[in-house]
């Protein structure tokens, strides 16, 4: 299955400070790809850069983003604009602050399918509008609401509901969940989990919780200090992460069910962008740091099909 | 039985129309956590700045020691509080140390801002930071350095950690609960994570529509769920372990009960009693209660 | 900085020094009466001479302390009354909300113009110190709304409630806490309320309802308007003062600038 | 209900504060009216008049002040605004009603025309930070620096006396009646280029910046961001997502200065001999009129006031954060 | 602005009018204007740039004095129509005197102390007075006729805006904007009817724009203060631009508060007066526009030639300082290192005060200023506002300050507004006339004699009392002359009045303007 969406070699700096370090990922048609990592690793900013997003001061020096075969980065804002939404839709971190406070919520829905489907009439938007919102459970007459009018959950959905709108091939969501309580949270998923199966699109899920990852993506990237560190199926992470940070994070989280277990944790602090350590930007806070470690930077590499880890530990298998 | 610090009867607070919290009753004992956890927008904040004395109630009465405080000061010197956002509740213009040392100023505490800081494991030379020169966690640690600085006996926690990444968020968590053995600190942890109320508290409050509706000690309700709102809630927490199940649509906002149950219109197991009456407490296990209908003739038949 | 605010803040300190030193390096009594009358610049008399024979390059010179003595007394005494009002209004909500927006409304309509004149006419001597603390007078309740509307929003935040929870007194939150928050638009007030002062001033010497005692750039307009300069072509008996008032202004608005993007991280260019 | 009963009542004692002040502010001056005229009017009547005058203005009996509060507020009541002393006996109504067209002619449209092209221009400027637009802020910065009547003086010898294109004076031709005809239209037309422009460089500098720095906070916002990712044409964005939510500060500034229209532009009317309220007042000032003073302040403080509430209603109905439901 | 042919624009600096025709008001359109001159015409012609030429017989074809000028019997023109047809009738006359004195509030042009005005039966008018009115002869036959058919119907005519003016003058209201009042020429009317068609009184709202309107011929007429004449005025078109600024029987002078020490003493307040630089005034503080003071009286030449006192005929000031200093050494005040001290010891210094926007008077105070400095005595400007002023002035709160003088048919109006001892008012209380308290029963006895007098000589002898006194006391000191000036253009029309041909004070304002008007013819 040939990806939809390639990203290659991707930096991205903001000003002097390189918040994303040469990352390639791919993204199949119809697939949960999820990315976690510590905060401040650079997720938001890869989503950003791959939807030519990225606010300034952030730059992008090097890469490629594919996506079927033709380079977002090199589109003019025209072309862009015909492709945004319609093939790729983004739910931003913090959707509080995401929907326009002064127009209502179907006037935000309303405005993608006019802009992008012009041979729709208003009836045929209006009952769009309708259907999106019913499609994530909001009661359809909240159509004229403003947001402050709604909840932070309903927001978030509304966001959802207007990602769907024209059926992106791809749809990019960063933290949609944090805000939630986990009975919203999970009925907003498993909704989009129904609809991916049914409409066939592909998710980047980006989100902390790594529960709800592992439960609820195909794959998962993980990313420390700007790079991508391992990349695997979801399951397979779960059982047996490979890098020392992924195995760190798995560690940290405490489980709702079955005997309670010892929380490890990760000693140590998070690298500070500006002064990245040299080498791997996680041997000062790595159990199994060796010299190497603090010289180079370990390459990603395959170890296994569809299994890619950066780390010295793994380098020596091979 | 660990002593009782803080003591709340009756709690209400009625903001215009909407009545946040209703008659919440809530007790917190030296060297305990209490975890409150709960739907978003149930009143658990609301609960924690009422017994922070930031709002004040609409009803109901907050016994410190056994008594009721009037000055404020000497409140504050024994309750503090640590918000949910990080990056909110520090002064963005003031550095680390001024946020430390006014506390002990206030409250007259000899102690230095440097000791606090090793409270709290952060290095001294970050006093001289400002806030946005901190990542989230270490903001987060000194939000609680500064809770601390006024020696209180109470520590109100609003969601402390859910801005941050696991890792960090195991930090403060271990932090707190350090604390609360040394210190012999009375902790209130407020979030939407129940994993980590099962592995940090002690006891687990669960609120829904302003009351709470299960109490008891955090393993057996996390494990044994009894009211079906909290077995809802521990159904739909992310589990590595599962795939994807099937799961219901998204259930509409349902709109607020006046009398009886407040999660009558979405409870699968809902009787006709209650759309009527408000549910009593009845035990449903060691030290742990649910307010429902469907313990009342099992606890009635007990008794 | 930005190269703006630099410039901004180097015209106002050239303007700044000449004000303290005008006086000393004047090359004539600017009210002294010379024998060269309405003559054109030249080496003698720079900026040329009035119609009675001033040297107007001395005027401005010595006048230029009255419009830097009223713009900054008048920015600092209206800002403290509309930090004063409105702070506290704002923070303190309630009936003290209502009571202390009644008043900045009441403020906001008293016109200005009567205000001044008859305030002026009251005292014996209007010297400019009391001319500017009648305009701040003035001058203050429109940024007392602003102060108030922005200190409301401020006053739930959660570093406030803090401090609260900390145990600090309100005095010391809105001084402390709330305070230093609003310096972007403190700033930008005082500026605004500089350029306001000046201008008012000025045309308060034009319309020659303010003591012309002393001397202002003000004064020397109403001079050359009042003897019709520009209509007999003696274009520097009124261009260097209104130059050196559009540069000021100019300056002050550049610095406003500078202001907002020093306290608004979002209009700074890179972030630190 | 109530808060409504509440807004009623804390403008309605802002009004009685406001009018109050209003009545006191003229008699503090010093000097009376008669004194006022006879030095007004310089050697051109000999002070043999003043007792006539006092007579005249009917200020041969002297009132306590307490009195003339009682009796004010009496005649206001009935909606009564007095005899002008300057233009006596005209009423001041009349006096008002006579100049009030011109200055909301004038300044209302000026002012307008300056909201809408500042704003318009801080837009651009916003949403296109760094570009030219940017050091054109400088420039009308410096234009609206320059003293007005100095510009206004300046536009005169350049556009009416060097080259004659435009009248130097006056609201329309001195031959000319007011009434509904092109001529005296494109007269009054022709009379208001020059203040017109010139009240509108000088102006719309403060609207520019306010506009930009609003637009640059709220280019930043997620919603711009989410409006760009929806792949919304530029237009859209701009006005309907950055400028729609910037503009609010905008806008209540603006109801504001509506409310300050009324007032007149005082320089403008000097220099351009254009008949307004602005110059009215002013006499009245100079004249110790009290009771043209009173209604002049009257009305800019009714003026005032009803502007305070357009700004709180506008802002209700452009923000619908601030609608209160139930 | 284009004018079409054949109207007269006349403009004045007032600001914006309302529409009140009233001709009894100052604050009327008509009143500012100055127009209900050309609808209301009086009994007789003053010329005040020549006070004692004749009057010119208007509406009163004969006047006669009796009883030593208390009383007066008009002989009223015949076939005199108002301009609503009716005919002028001698109880008209009499009853624009009866109203004067009926609304005394209307009396405010001339304050006229009429005590009976009634018509005779043989249609003469006879209007008594409680007083002689020598002194005001010539106010009480230039009073204004009004039309007792219209304004006896008039319920209170002191706020009676009179909408439709009937007036027996050759014009009549045309149309009136808050800018502009236009009159024009009536079918008929007693006399040849004026060849000016029609009359634009334009007001503008300060100097400049008026200076301006000038300048361009937008106005043809007006009176306004120019600083620079010739190069604002006259030399836009110098072959048409015409100004003439004569004299009248009033002045401008530096008032000094005489209850203060050292300025009680009259000595120094002679000296004060050698060193004031006339000159300079007249060039540099009045441009040119103020006639230059030339007699030590006080007395405005050419305007008070016939009034001056044999042995000051030929007096005229001259800036003497040593002569200054001499009067100051024998009145006990000594004079070192450049400091004046009074015989106390004390320095003496004063302040001269001036409201800020009169840019002439500060600038004449400038030169005083400079002046006063050659005798030791240190003066400062200080400006306040016009009402401060006002009122400073008249409570008498001031050291020195530039004040004009009344003015009147003989130099009584001006010497009493000086000196008269029985209007003094104590310091803080309004004065309306004698602002510097002089006070000299001599001076004070003398205008009441003239006022008084049976006859010529016993006049000439108490006024030359009064020159006497102002020479030798200077209880103020003059400075300029009062002018009645104006600036015309001949572009359109000749026939205004000149030094050549003096027939009348040319401001648009003063009654004369109807004298003025019927003298214009078109220019070739
Ligand atoms: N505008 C900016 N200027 C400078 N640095 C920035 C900017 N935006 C982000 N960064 C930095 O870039 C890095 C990556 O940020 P990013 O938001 O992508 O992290 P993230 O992985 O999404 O974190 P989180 O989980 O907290 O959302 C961080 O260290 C952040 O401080
Ligand atoms: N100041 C206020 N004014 C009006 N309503 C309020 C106010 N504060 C809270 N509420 C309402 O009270 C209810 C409880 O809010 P609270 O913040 O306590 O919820 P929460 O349980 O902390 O939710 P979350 O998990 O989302 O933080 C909500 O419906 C909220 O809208
Ligand atoms: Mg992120
Ligand atoms: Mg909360
Ligand atoms: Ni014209």
């Amino acid at each position: 299955m040939s990806p939809v969406l390639e990203i290659r070699d991707l930096s991205v700096d903001y000003g002097s400070l390189r918040a994303v370090h040469n990352v390639s990922l791919s993204l199949r048609a119809g697939e949960v790809l999820g990315l976690a990592g510590e905060s401040g690793s650079g997720k938001s900013t890869l989503a950003y850069a791959a939807t030519r997003l990225l606010q300034p001061p952030g730059r992008v020096p090097s890469g490629e983003v594919l996506f079927k075969g033709q380079d977002l980065l090199t589109l003019t804002e025209k072309q862009l604009q015909v492709l945004r939404w319609n093939e790729i839709a983004i739910v931003f971190q913090g959707a509080m602050n995401a929907l326009n406070p002064v127009i209502s919520v179907g006037t935000q829905i309303d405005d993608v399918l006019r802009t992008h489907r012009p041979a729709m009439t208003r009836q045929e938007r209006a009952a769009r509008g309708r259907e999106l919102l019913s499609l994530v459970g909001i009661p359809v007459d909240r159509l004229t609401a403003y947001p402050h009018q709604l909840s932070g959950g309903m927001r978030q959905r509304v966001m959802i509901a207007m990602a769907l709108a024209l059926e992106p091939e791809i749809v990019i969501m960063d933290e949609p969940t944090t805000a939630l309580d986990v009975v919203v949270q999970r009925q907003i998923l498993g909704q989009m989990m129904r609809l991916r199966e049914t409409l066939g699109f592909s998710i980047v899920f980006i989100t902390h919780d790594i529960s709800l990852l592992v439960e609820f993506s195909d794959r998962i990237a993980i990313m420390y200090g700007g790079r991508v560190v391992e990349e695997a199926p979801a399951a397979e992470i779960y059982r047996a992460a490979k890098h020392p940070y992924s195995q760190g994070l798995l560690g940290s989280f405490p489980a709702l069910r079955g005997p309670r277990r010892e929380l490890r944790g990760i000693p140590g602090s998070p690298p500070d962008l500006r002064s990245m350590p040299a080498g791997c930007p996680f041997h000062p806070r790595c159990p199994h740091a060796m010299d190497v470690c603090g010289e180079r930077m370990p390459s990603l590499d395959s170890v296994e099909v569809r299994r890619r880890v950066a780390c010295w530990l793994e380098e020596a298998h091979v | 039985m660990n002593e009782v610090v803080l003591e709340a009867e009756g709690l209400v607070k009625t903001y215009k129309r909407v009545r946040a919290v209703q008659d919440v009753s809530l007790v917190l004992r030296r060297g305990r956590v209490t975890a409150l956890v709960g739907e978003s927008g149930s009143g658990k904040s609301t609960v924690a700045k009422l017994l922070a004395r930031l709002v004040e109630p609409t009803e109901g009465e907050i016994l410190l020691d056994g008594r009721k405080v009037r000055r404020v000061r000497e409140y504050r010197r024994k309750v503090q509080m640590v918000f949910q956002d990080p990056f909110a509740s520090l002064n963005p213009i003031h550095t680390i140390r001024y946020h430390l040392t006014r506390p002990l100023k206030i409250h007259k505490r000899q102690e230095t801002p440097e000791e606090l800081m090793e409270r709290v494991q952060l290095p001294a030379d970050f006093l001289s930071r400002y806030p946005h020169e901190l990542s989230g966690g270490q903001r987060q640690r000194v939000a609680i350095a500064r809770a601390l600085a006024a020696h209180p006996e109470v520590l109100l926690a609003d969601e402390p950690v859910s801005m941050l990444d696991v890792s960090i968020r195991l930090g403060v968590l271990n932090l707190l609960l350090d604390l609360k053995e040394r210190l012999k600190l009375a902790v209130l942890y407020i979030t939407h994570d129940i994993a980590s109320a099962r592995y940090f508290a002690d006891e687990t409050f669960v609120m829904y529509g302003g009351q709470i509706v299960e109490g008891g000690d955090s393993e057996s309700v996390t494990q044994q769920p009894a009211h079906p709102y909290t077995q809802l809630l521990i159904e739909s927490a992310p589990d590595p372990e599962r795939s994807v199940v099937a799961l219901d649509a998204p259930a509409e906002e349902a709109a607020a009960v006046s009398a009886g149950c407040q999660f009558a219109a979405r409870c699968p197991k809902v009787q006709a009693r209650c759309w009527i009456d408000a549910p009593p407490r009845s035990d449903v296990g060691a030290g742990h209660w649910a307010a429902c209908w469907l313990y009342v003739e099992t606890a009635g038949a007990a008794a | 900085m930005n190269f703006k605010t630099k410039l901004g803040l180097g015209i106002v300190a050239f303007f700044t020094i000449i004000a303290v030193i005008g006086e000393w390096v004047a090359p004539y009594d600017p009210s002294e009466m010379g024998d060269d009358l309405l003559s054109p610049p030249s080496g003698a008399h720079w900026f040329g001479t009035t119609m009675t024979g001033q040297d107007i390059f001395s005027q401005v010179l010595v006048g230029t302390r009255g419009v830097m003595v009223v713009g900054l007394v008048c920015g600092v005494l209206a800002t403290f009354l509309s930090i004063l009002v409105g702070v506290t209004a704002g923070f303190l909500g309630g009936a003290a909300d209502e009571a202390l927006s009644m008043l900045s409304n009441v403020f906001l309509v008293i016109p200005a113009l009567p205000l001044i004149i008859i305030v002026a006419s009251m005292l014996p001597s209007a010297d400019t110190v009391l001319i500017a603390a009648v305009i701040s007078l003035t001058a203050w309740a429109w940024g007392a709304r602003v102060l108030r509307a922005q200190t409301m929003s401020l006053r739930r935040r959660d570093f406030v409630e803090a401090a609260r929870a900390s145990g600090e007194r309100t005095w010391r939150i809105i001084v402390f806490e709330v305070l230093p928050n609003l310096t972007a638009v403190i700033a930008s007030g005082f500026v605004g309320t500089v350029i306001f002062a000046v201008m008012l001033q000025i045309t308060l010497s034009f319309v020659g309802v303010v003591s012309l005692s002393t001397w202002n750039w003000g004064t020397i307009l109403f001079w050359a308007q009042s003897n019709q300069a520009l209509g007999q072509g003696a274009w520097w008996w009124f261009v260097p003062a209104g130059l050196c008032i559009a540069l000021l202004g100019t300056a002050l608005a550049l610095i406003n600038f500078g202001i907002d993007e020093y306290a608004n991280p979002r209009l700074r260019k890179v972030r630190a | 209900m109530t808060f409504l009963l509440r807004r009623g009542l804390f403008y309605l004692i802002t009004l009685w504060a406001a009018i109050t002040a209003n009545f006191l502010l003229p008699r503090l001056l010093p000097g009376d009216p008669v004194q006022a005229m006879i030095t007004k009017l310089g050697g051109r009547l000999n002070s043999d008049a003043m007792a006539s005058l006092y007579i005249l203005f009917g200020l041969d009996e002297k009132k306590s002040l307490w009195e003339q509060y009682v009796d004010y507020w009496g005649t206001l009541l009935r909606g009564d605004l007095g005899l002008s002393f300057t233009f006596f006996p005209t009423p001041v109504a009349d006096v008002l009603s006579q100049s009030l067209p011109w200055t909301l002619g004038l300044v209302g449209v000026t002012t307008v025309i300056a909201f809408l092209l500042g704003t318009l221009m801080g837009v651009y400027a916003g949403w296109k930070r760094g570009s030219w637009m940017d050091t054109l802020i400088p420039v009308t910065t410096f234009l609206s620096s320059i003293p007005y009547f100095w510009l206004g003086l300046i536009a005169i010898s350049v556009f009416s006396v060097t080259f004659p294109l435009f009248p130097a004076s006056g609201g329309y031709a001195a031959g000319l009646v007011p009434e509904f005809s092109w001529e005296f239209a494109g007269s009054v037309l022709e009379h208001a280029v020059l203040p017109g422009i010139t009240i509108v460089v000088s102006s719309v500098a403060g609207w520019i910046l306010g506009m930009r720095n609003m637009m640059v906070t709220v280019t930043a916002e997620d919603y711009v961001l989410v409006a760009r990712a929806k792949g919304l044409s530029q237009r859209r964005i701009m006005f309907a997502y950055a400028a729609r939510n910037a503009v609010l500060p905008s806008i209540s500034g603006f109801a504001l200065s509506l409310g300050f229209i009324v007032g007149g532009a005082l320089l403008v009317e000097m220099v351009f001999s254009y008949p307004g309220l602005g110059y009215v007042l002013f006499q009245g000032i100079g004249a110790k009129d009290y009771p043209l003073m009173q209604g002049v302040f009257l009305v800019i403080t009714l003026a005032v006031l009803v502007a305070n509430l357009l700004a709180d209603v506008g802002y209700l109905l452009l923000d619908p954060r601030t609608r209160r439901e139930g | 602005a284009t004018k079409a042919s054949g109207v007269l624009t006349v403009g004045m600096p007032n600001g914006p009018l309302t529409e009140n025709h009233n001709p009894f008001l100052p604050t009327s359109a008509a009143g500012s204007l100055g127009y209900r001159y050309v609808i209301y015409e009086p009994l007789a012609f003053v010329n005040n740039t020549r006070p004692a030429q004749d009057p010119v017989p208007w509406l009163a074809t004969k006047w006669d004095w009796a009883d030593n000028y208390r009383k007066v019997t008009f002989t009223i023109r015949e076939n005199v129509k108002w301009s609503d047809g009716k005919p002028l009738t001698a109880a008209d006359v009499a009853f624009s005197y009866e109203i004067l004195k009926k609304w005394p509030a209307l009396n405010n042009r001339d304050s006229l102390k009429v005590e009976t005005a009634a018509a005779t039966p043989d249609g003469k008018v006879e209007v008594t007075f409680a007083s002689p009115q020598f002194v005001n002869r010539n106010k009480v036959i230039s009073a204004m006729i009004v039309p007792q058919h219209v304004w006896s119907t008039v319920a209170d005519p002191t706020t009676y805006t009179n909408p439709n003016p009937v007036g027996t003058g050759p014009y009549q209201v045309k149309s009136f904007t808050s800018q502009t009042v236009t009159v024009t020429r009536r079918a008929e009317y007693w006399q040849e009817l004026p060849k000016v068609p029609e009359i634009q009184y334009t007001s503008y709202n300060d100097n400049t724009a008026q200076t301006t309107a000038l300048a361009s011929g937008a106005s043809q007429w007006s009176y306004v203060f120019i600083p620079d004449y010739q190069k604002l005025y006259v030399d836009k078109d110098p072959k048409n631009h015409k100004l003439w600024f004569p004299a009248g029987l009033g002045i401008h002078g530096l008032w000094l508060n005489t209850t203060v020490a050292p300025f009680d003493n009259a000595a120094l307040r002679s000296a004060m007066s050698d060193v004031i630089d006339r000159e300079a005034i007249f060039v540099r503080g009045e441009a040119r526009l103020f006639p230059k003071l030339e007699s030590p009286t006080g007395m405005p030449l050419p305007a008070g030639e016939s009034f001056l006192a044999p042995e000051y005929k030929s007096a005229r000031f001259e800036v003497n300082v040593d002569k200054a200093k001499q009067k100051l050494t024998a009145a006990g005040f000594t004079l070192d290192g450049g400091v004046l001290r009074a015989p106390g010891g004390k320095p003496v210094t004063i302040e001269l005060t001036n409201p800020s926007g009169w840019s002439d008077y500060l600038t004449v105070l400038d030169i005083i200023k400079g002046d006063l400095k050659k005798i030791g005595i240190e003066a400062t400007v200080r400006t306040q506002t016009a009402d401060a002023w006002t009122t400073d002035f008249a409570n008498g709160a001031f050291q020195g300050s530039l004040r004009w003088t009344n003015t009147g048919a003989t130099p009584y109006e001006m010497y009493q507004n000086i000196m008269d001892g029985a209007e003094i008012k104590p310091i803080g209380q309004t004065a309306a006339v004698n602002f510097g308290r002089y006070n000299n029963p001599e001076a004070t006895a003398a205008l009441a004699e003239y006022a008084n007098a049976a006859d010529d000589a016993t006049r000439a002898k108490s006024l030359a009392v009064l020159q006497k006194i102002m020479v030798e006391q200077v209880p103020m000191i003059p400075t300029s002359a009062g002018p009645i000036g104006a600036e015309y253009s001949t572009k359109s029309w000749v026939g205004w009045p000149s030094e050549e041909d003096p027939y009348g004070p040319p401001q648009a304002t003063l009654p004369n303007a109807l004298q003025i008007v019927m003298k214009l013819k078109p220019a070739a």
